[in-house]
């Protein structure tokens, strides 16, 4: 009945896309109706019609889409209450080796985060594909490969064999290639898109040869086998670094990450929120998975790997993101640091669980969940808004926006939540998945090794860092974005959303965020029948997780405690007094004057500091952090070039991994390449020789 | 009766905040030889500001109006998480250390969204140097607040404060360190002498008060009382943290008149120091203001590391 | 057995035919026709072989098991779909004045002097015969490499016909020093035929054998295209007519591999040491390496794509070499996956060149927005040959990187390498030409697609589910092959 | 093994095989076109001779056809069309000089030793004689091969080619009593049709590049000059 019900999430989104793919042929349809159909219902005819039939089209797939989700979350929610196991086989594959299908509590929990971004997006959907032409922009290929996109990560949860698993990951790879080569007028995301596909290939690579170093320890590739593959700890320690390596990849980790802020944000809005909010979930479940399910015994070492690398991705991809002035890029670039947090607290989890302490890492565990399910949330939501942005103002430089808190009061609002909610304000659920990291972080003591005994507490820190610069950065985003005055005349112009869906969208998840915010133990309890299916070990009490109070170390509230309820309420008294003592007397209401102007009169927009000027006192302390070339050129004239007309500010900022990493690889290749090319020297009697010395090579060497 | 207890602490926290402000403005005065203006002269402002019509710009959203508030309430649920005068109370249960530094966080977010809302360079300004220089001093205070916490095995503040009361006078490395470390996050964080200089307005160095320029009225009442907080509670955190004698462990009234009399002390005698230091100090420039906090880190690591190291080795 | 000689006999009408037609209004047409029926013909073989297993026709000529069988099949199905691509392209190429009537006639007739060629290859027991017909293969396609008589082709054709002439001496060397162990130990007149060295391969003589193995690799693996005898093989795809490349990448060089297979079968029952897999596995990687590399610095399409069939070669002949049940089940998936997408893409890229009017790469832009289906065509037909799933050539790269991890280790980061760098090659020049703006002056042709999306669409299928009776004949060439099975 | 005591049969082979690897010989040292085409024309009559001896001492019959269709072959028609080829051409007048000729029979020497060592493991299962005919018939081979690197000639590839089948005729005829007819009769085929599109192409290159240097036949490279 539960694996029913996800069959039924995956088949949707099949159909969906399935449908999408007729949006040209509505002339066969016709001619089918007029074939088959003798007597056609008004409403099918209503349907067929000239300029009717694409935005009926558009509805249905959408619709099926939103259908698709929702079984996704009813399944996952099922499995998840039920806590059972199931498996089936499908006819399909290789003949030794059917598609072997799992569905357990983990998968369920992944299945819970995609449904509820599906649905999201479905809602989202039709009112934002509305602008694109049919022309030049198909909505088949949009439509298909989003169905297709979709089905591919479903099918990645439900794998239970290597096959059919990276079946479904490199669907879900090739489906969003060609969802980020949607817009390919652009160069630009031709090759973004060119890189996405390059890393997501090697990434599968990886993965597969990850698989193979089980498979051959074992026998065959069904999970099962690869279960009770006995692995030397060399072995598996070098399936770990594959494994890394490959879901690493495609979660974006640095120095490993440069495709990400390119790719995500040149694909049409709702699919970046599916990628970035979604896809890079997909491959945290492949690693979790692969290193606390197939690979049974973790290594501590292990934990330490994931610890440094998520601490350098989460700093990275914040300090990164801040320096972005194109919002898209900036979200993606705080992906690469929130997938960082859950790397590390990942790594948390896999120290403890090494060193014993199988109740810190379930503890680990569920930090490192929840983080994933709330950065679906708040990133979904704040692309989500991005997308309403750019509808509106057409318009994602946010040195070129501003004062769209007037004119987009609604989309302000989520906006702010999601802001809120990212940069871990408590009462928002960004908060709760950070406080749990602290805590996990904070139990150090119990370890004996006194290298992680001073290791944990400095990536903390680092994780403090981290959360303090994603304030700021978030604080630019919405201050420049939405406060102060318009800076350009699209923003000038810009009206709030029409289309209810996409309203309906943003709102859904800014609920979600807020009342996750307030009841996290409601999902705190899901996650805990996860580790409890996976770790075979769940939060010391049960109690703990009463509605009112997280009290995740002790049953008391001895340790540590947490009760975003009580917290609420106390703010709303508090902010009520002092509001309702303030506010009482009505003659004192507020009094409207211009901005005061220092006396000199004409406040101009461009007065207003922007994005680089913002984050230019960062910018000078972490200089190292990035390659800037920052240049300043003045134009001189009048009396002995004396006074300056004008001046001219370039500034622009580089990722240090390109020079370091990707153009290396690049320059070594065509150089390897244009080696090897010189022995098509086109002299026939040169290819004689080739085939000459060969066989002489052989003769001498079999004797 | 402990809920009242606790509604009552936090409301004294309110209630003093004002006068330790007065009583530090006083100590200054006496050292840099002016006349000092009364105790009360903070509440007198207050309440004149209070009972002003605000001037609101035309370009500020309902964020501008509604922000004063947010930030008020968000500084007194931190004030609720510290305990003044007794421990164990069931406030300090709902809320730990990083929620308190969260709370902090909240208030600063909204500072400096009302400061982008008018667009003037001002606020920009104001917001972007209060965001630079709070994400360094953020986890230089985790640092210092995690040494105790790993001491003490717990992040509820009144729990770890009864815990170093029950060990009595140990001499801890670590301590110091935090302490030391402490002291410098929270100048930082209040934005006195030398990072911030809250008497001037001069652009070159003002931070806070640039964000808060276009604020008059209760608004500017509030975002003013809100400051005064945020010290006494840096005041109360380093003074009942590091020193915890004389605070009330049960609920008599004898005890509790105890406990506020021994924390008025130490807050009086931290303000004095605090004066003096911002007499014979003088402000830095912004950029030199990420050696400071990054010394700051260095001790609160040092702390970490003695306490490690040092304390806990096993 | 009846379809066998039915297939080689329609061919042979069919070269004749051509050969002294007078109507040239619709010879296109007519070699559909013809390829119809020899397809016809094989799969009746082919339900033969299902039903009754292994055919081995009277005084032992022919012989039909389940390694060619299937080969035999798609050797025709090929034939057939690239007719129909062919017959339009052609008629193009003639409207636009680079061939006449007469060459037409060549070609056609031509064309069925390879499919004979080719299922003579396939359906003999007899090692010379093999030979003669390889031979005959090339005599055949190497004046179709010339049709078009421009200096490139003729110098092509030349280099094609004394390089693989050369090669085939070499491979006939060691057919004859074959035939020499063989009637140590036996009679004359059957010392030849496959059926009897493979039941006797363990009485034939090892030395022999080794050094009769290292002609008929460098022989066949001239045809193959293995680094470095490969050289022809780019000159003659990109300068013959697209159905011929197409042709070429998807028979001929299976056919080649078919040959070596035989080979290597018969050497390993002879010899028991791995010196046989271990020479394929060098060669397979030498050439899967090269080609990866040479895809950079392409210009020409139709030389990328020929490239890639070395590459592809390249790696089944280390599976083939690997040996082992995975790897040689993979290595029998990919020559057919392979050789259905590259014939499939040949079609593809034939059509692109004649929107754009030239081959050369950086003329050839945005193709979708010219003509959506060719540029569409083209991009999936790629990311099926880059070994992207659901599509099969996924696959076997799938089974052939397990198979190494499992006994070679080490050798899977090469092949890892491989695979990315032939990628990052393939994709860096086939984005650009089907993406972006359409250039003036590129007109959408009249194209036949049929053909591509069959292929494409059976790729798909076996990528997704292998069908049980071809899974059996797999298999059992697998035991055939390397002794044991996969299932 | 020592020759005296060798059937007249087996001494005929031997010398025949020699003098196969002497006109082999000739023909790599040769610049002049023509005397290179004899020097072919010469080596396929030692072929017939000796395919009509191994028939008449084996009386193995279809030998006798493959003795004529060699002679038909590689004595009459393909010298016949390769010298039409040169006078037409006006190549008889001028010598190929060909680059370091004595490290080329140097080579052809040497390739001569290690066709033997090559089949040296052989020897023990078959008579000295078998050994001898294929190390010869290989040899041949790689001085064609070798005929090939060495000359620039079209027409000087065709004729390497042509010996390098002579060669392996020479093995299949000495060491295995000849191959089946059917074989026989498709090689056959394959050399009379060869022959023929070797004419044709000679026209198409001379129509190309008006000149029969093979050397000139470089359009189709990938180094980047």
């Amino acid at each position: 009945m539960i694996l029913f019900l996800a069959y039924c999430a995956v088949l949707f989104s099949f159909a969906s896309g399935l449908l999408a793919s007729l949006s040209n042929q509505r002339q066969c349809l016709l001619a089918l109706q007029q074939r088959y159909l003798k007597n056609t219902s008004a409403f099918i005819n209503h349907c067929l019609e000239e300029h009717h039939y694409p935005h009926f089209l558009r509805q249905a797939v959408f619709i099926l889409l939103g259908l698709s989700g929702v079984f996704a979350v009813l399944a996952g929610l099922s499995v998840l209450m039920s806590g059972a196991v199931l498996t089936d086989q499908i006819g399909l594959g290789l003949p030794w080796l059917p598609w072997h299908i799992r569905f357990d509590a983990l998968s369920g929990f992944f299945f819970l985060i995609i449904g509820i971004a599906v649905v999201a997006v479905s809602l989202y959907g039709t009112g934002y594909v509305h602008h694109y032409k049919e022309k030049d922009h198909p909505f088949a290929a949009l439509g298909l490969f989003t169905g297709l996109f979709v089905m591919g990560m479903l099918l990645v949860l439900l794998a239970d064999d290597a096959f059919v698993f990276m079946i479904a990951w490199e669907l879900m790879s090739v489906a969003s290639y060609f969802l980020v080569a949607f817009q390919h007028e652009h160069a630009a995301n031709r090759r973004a898109a060119f890189l996405y596909l390059l890393m997501a290939e090697v990434g599968a690579l990886a993965i597969i040869l990850g698989f193979g170093v089980l498979a051959s320890f074992s026998d065959g590739f069904t999970f099962d086998a690869l279960r009770h593959a006995e692995l030397s700890s060399t072995w598996a320690s070098i399936a770990f670094g594959l494994a890394v390596l490959g879901f690493g990849m495609k979660a974006g980790i640095v120095p490993i990450h440069v495709w990400l802020p390119e790719a995500h944000p040149v694909a049409p809005s709702h699919i970046s929120a599916l990628m970035s909010g979604v896809m890079l979930k997909v491959a945290l479940y492949g690693l979790i998975r692969f290193c606390f399910d197939l690979l049974k015994d973790v290594q501590w070492q292990w934990g330490v790997v994931l610890l440094v690398i998520g601490t350098l991705s989460a700093l990275g991809g914040i300090l990164y993101a801040m320096m972005q002035p194109n919002l898209k890029r900036l979200l993606a670039y705080s992906s690469v640091e929130n997938i960082g947090i859950i790397f590390m607290v990942l790594g948390l989890a896999m120290i403890f669980l090494d060193n014993g302490h199988p109740e810190l890492a379930a503890l680990g565990f569920l930090a490192a969940l929840f983080h994933a399910f709330n950065h679906a949330l708040f990133k979904n939501l704040l692309f989500l808004g991005a997308g309403m942005i750019h509808q509106q103002t057409h318009e994602l430089n946010i040195d070129m926006l501003g004062g769209l808190i007037k004119k987009m009061p609604q989309t302000s609002v989520v906006f702010l939540i999601g802001c809120m909610s990212i940069s871990s304000l408590p009462l928002f659920n960004g908060f709760v998945s950070e406080w749990l990291a602290f805590q996990t972080a904070l139990q150090v003591d119990v370890l004996d090794n006194g290298v992680l005994r001073s290791l944990i507490p400095v990536s903390a820190a680092a994780l403090a860092l981290t959360a303090a610069l994603a304030a700021a950065c978030f604080v630019k985003v919405f201050g420049l974005t939405f406060l102060g005055v318009p800076r350009s005349r699209h923003s000038e112009k810009a009206h709030e959303v029409k289309d209810k869906g996409m309203l309906a969208a943003t709102y859904l998840l800014a609920g979600l965020c807020f009342l996750v915010g307030i009841f996290p133990s409601v999902i705190i309890s899901l996650i805990n029948r996860v580790s409890g299916q996976l770790l075979a070990q769940t939060l010391p009490n049960d109690n703990a997780l009463s509605w009112l109070w997280i009290t995740p170390i002790a049953s008391s509230t001895e340790q540590a405690s947490y009760s975003p309820l009580l917290v609420l309420i106390g703010a709303v008294m508090a902010g009520c007094v002092c509001y309702w003592y303030l506010r009482r007397d009505p003659e004192k209401t507020l009094r409207i004057a211009p901005t005061w102007d220092c006396g000199f009169g004409g406040l101009t927009p461009r007065m207003q500091y922007t994005s680089s000027a913002f984050t230019m006192p960062i910018r000078r302390i972490f200089a190292k952090a990035w390659i800037i070339d920052e240049h300043v050129n003045k134009d001189f004239d009048g009396a002995m070039n004396q006074e300056v007309k004008a001046v001219h500010y370039s500034l622009h900022i580089q990722d240090h991994s390109w020079p370091w990493l990707y153009q290396p690889l690049e320059r070594g290749v065509n150089k390897l390449a244009k080696q090897v090319a010189r022995i098509q020297t086109g002299n026939i009697r040169t290819y004689l020789g080739y085939s000459f010395v060969t066989l002489l090579l052989l003769l001498w060497v079999i004797s | 009766m402990n809920w009242l207890i606790a509604i009552l602490q936090t409301t004294l926290f309110v209630a003093l905040a004002p006068l330790l402000a007065g009583w530090l403005k006083r100590c200054k005065c006496y050292l840099q030889n002016r006349k000092a203006p009364s105790l009360l002269q903070p509440y007198r402002d207050l309440l004149k500001l209070v009972n002003k019509q605000p001037v609101v710009s035309e370009q500020a959203s309902w964020l501008f109006i509604k922000a004063p508030y947010i930030i008020f309430s968000a500084t007194v649920l931190a004030a609720t998480v510290v305990p003044l005068i007794a421990v164990n109370l069931p406030t300090s249960a709902s809320a730990d250390v990083i929620v308190m530094v969260g709370f902090f966080a909240f208030a600063r977010f909204f500072l400096a969204l009302a400061g982008l809302d008018i667009g003037t360079a001002f606020g920009g300004m104001g917001s972007s140097r209060e965001m630079t220089i709070s994400s360094l001093a953020e986890p230089a205070m985790l640092m210092a607040v995690f040494t105790l916490t790993m001491t003490a095995s717990t992040t509820n503040l009144s729990f770890a404060i009864s815990h170093v009361l029950e060990q009595g006078l140990v001499l801890r490395p670590s301590f110091a360190f935090a302490l030391f470390a402490l002291i410098l996050v929270a100048i930082a964080e209040t934005g006195r002498i030398p990072v911030d200089n809250p008497t001037t307005h001069l652009e070159l160095t003002m931070i806070h008060e640039a964000m808060i320029l276009e604020y008059s009225g209760r608004h500017l009442a509030l975002i003013e009382w809100a400051s005064q907080l945020k010290l006494m509670l840096y005041g109360v955190l380093i003074a009942n943290i590091f020193l915890p004698w004389g605070i009330a462990q049960t609920f008599s009234l004898h005890d509790l008149g105890y406990g506020l009399l021994a924390i008025m002390g130490k807050l009086a005698v931290l303000a004095i120091i605090l004066a003096i230091a911002e007499t014979l100090v003088a402000k830095m420039r912004l950029f030199r203001v990420q050696e400071y906090l990054g010394f700051a880190y260095l001790l609160g690591l040092l702390g970490m590391l003695s306490h490690i190291i040092l304390e806990a080795a096993r | 057995m009846i379809p066998a000689y039915l297939l080689l006999l329609i061919t042979l009408v069919g070269i004749v035919f051509f050969g002294f037609t007078r109507h040239k209004a619709d010879m296109g047409k007519i070699n559909v026709w013809f390829n119809a029926v020899s397809l016809f013909a094989t799969v009746w073989l082919a339900i033969n072989v299902f039903n009754h297993g292994t055919i081995l026709s009277a005084e032992k000529a022919f012989l039909v098991d389940s390694f060619n069988v299937y080969l035999i099949v798609l050797t025709a199905f090929i034939g057939l779909t690239t007719s129909i691509f062919s017959a339009p392209y052609m008629e193009h190429e003639k409207e636009l004045g680079k061939l006449t009537d007469n060459r037409l006639k060549l070609y056609y007739s031509m064309y069925q002097g390879f499919m004979l060629a080719m299922y003579l290859v396939l359906t003999t027991n007899n090692m010379g015969v093999m030979w003669v017909a390889m031979e005959g293969a090339t005599l055949a396609t190497v004046l179709l490499v010339s049709l078009y008589r421009t200096p490139e082709s003729i110098e092509a054709a030349w280099k094609y016909f004394i390089l693989c002439g050369v090669g085939i001496a070499q491979a006939l060397f060691g057919t004859i020093l074959l035939y020499y162990a063989a009637v140590q130990i036996g009679d004359g007149e059957n010392a030849l035929l496959w059926s009897e060295l493979f039941q006797h391969a363990n009485q034939l003589n090892p030395e022999v054998l080794q050094i009769a193995f290292v002609f008929l690799l460098i022989g066949y693996g001239t045809k193959i295209g293995l680094v470095p005898l490969h050289n022809w093989l780019p000159d003659a795809h990109s300068e013959g007519p697209t159905p011929m490349s197409a042709v070429l990448s998807g028979l001929l060089l299976n056919d080649a591999l078919y040959a070596v297979v035989r080979s290597k079968m018969l050497v390993d029952g002879a010899t028991h040491s791995d010196m046989a897999g271990y020479l394929m596995m060098s060669f397979g990687l030498l050439s899967f390496l090269v080609g990866a590399l040479f895809l950079h610095r392409q210009k020409d399409i139709k030389r990328l794509f020929s490239y890639s069939s070395i590459e592809h070669m390249g790696l089944m002949t280390f599976a083939f070499g690997v040996g082992g049940s995975l790897a040689t089940f993979a290595g029998l998936l990919h020559m057919t996956v392979h050789s259905l997408t590259k014939s499939a893409i040949f079609v593809t890229v034939g059509h692109a060149a004649q929107v754009a009017g030239t081959q050369r790469m950086d003329k050839i832009r945005g193709l979708i927005k010219t003509q959506p289906k060719i540029g569409w065509g083209l991009l999936i037909g790629t990311i099926s040959i880059a070994g992207f799933p659901p599509f099969g050539v996924f696959t076997s790269e799938f089974l052939v990187l397990l198979a190494t991890m499992h006994s070679y280790p080490w050798l899977t980061l090469p092949l890892l390498l491989g695979i990315g760098i032939a990628f990052a090659g393939l994709f860096r020049h086939i984005q650009p030409m089907v993406y972006g703006e359409k250039p003036e002056g590129q007109q959408p042709v009249k194209a036949n697609l049929l053909p591509v999306m069959l292929h494409l669409a059976l790729v798909l299928w076996l990528g997704l589910a292998i069908p049980s009776f071809l899974a059996n004949w797999f298999s059992q060439a697998t035991v055939l092959i390397s002794g044991s099975s996969p299932l | 093994m020592n020759i005296e005591s060798q059937d007249f049969y087996t001494q005929i082979i031997l010398s025949m095989a020699a003098l196969v690897g002497l006109t082999s010989f000739l023909m790599l040292g040769q610049g002049r076109l023509l005397r290179l085409i004899f020097m072919f024309a010469v080596q396929g009559l030692l072929l017939t001779l000796t395919t009509a001896v191994a028939a008449y001492s084996l009386n193995n019959h279809h030998l006798y056809i493959s003795a004529v269709l060699t002679l038909a072959l590689k004595v009459i028609f393909i010298p016949w069309m390769l010298r039409n080829e040169v006078l037409k051409t006006n190549l008889h007048r001028d010598v190929e000089a060909l680059a370091n000729q004595t490290a080329v029979m140097l080579g052809g020497a040497s390739l001569m030793v290690f066709s033997y060592y090559v089949l040296h493991p052989i020897v023990q299962t078959t008579s000295p004689v078998m050994l001898n005919a294929l190390a010869v018939s290989l040899s041949v081979m790689l001085l064609g091969m070798l005929l090939m690197i060495s000359h620039k000639q079209a027409i000087a590839h065709v004729v390497g080619f042509m010996s390098i089948e002579n060669g392996l005729f020479f093995a299949a005829i000495v060491a295995t009593k000849g191959m089946p007819m059917v074989v026989e009769l498709g090689i056959a085929f394959d050399v009379l049709v060869a022959a023929v599109l070797f004419g044709i192409f000679f026209f198409h290159i001379r129509s190309s590049i008006d000149s029969l240097d093979v050397d000139l036949l470089n359009k189709l490279h990938e180094v980047d000059k």
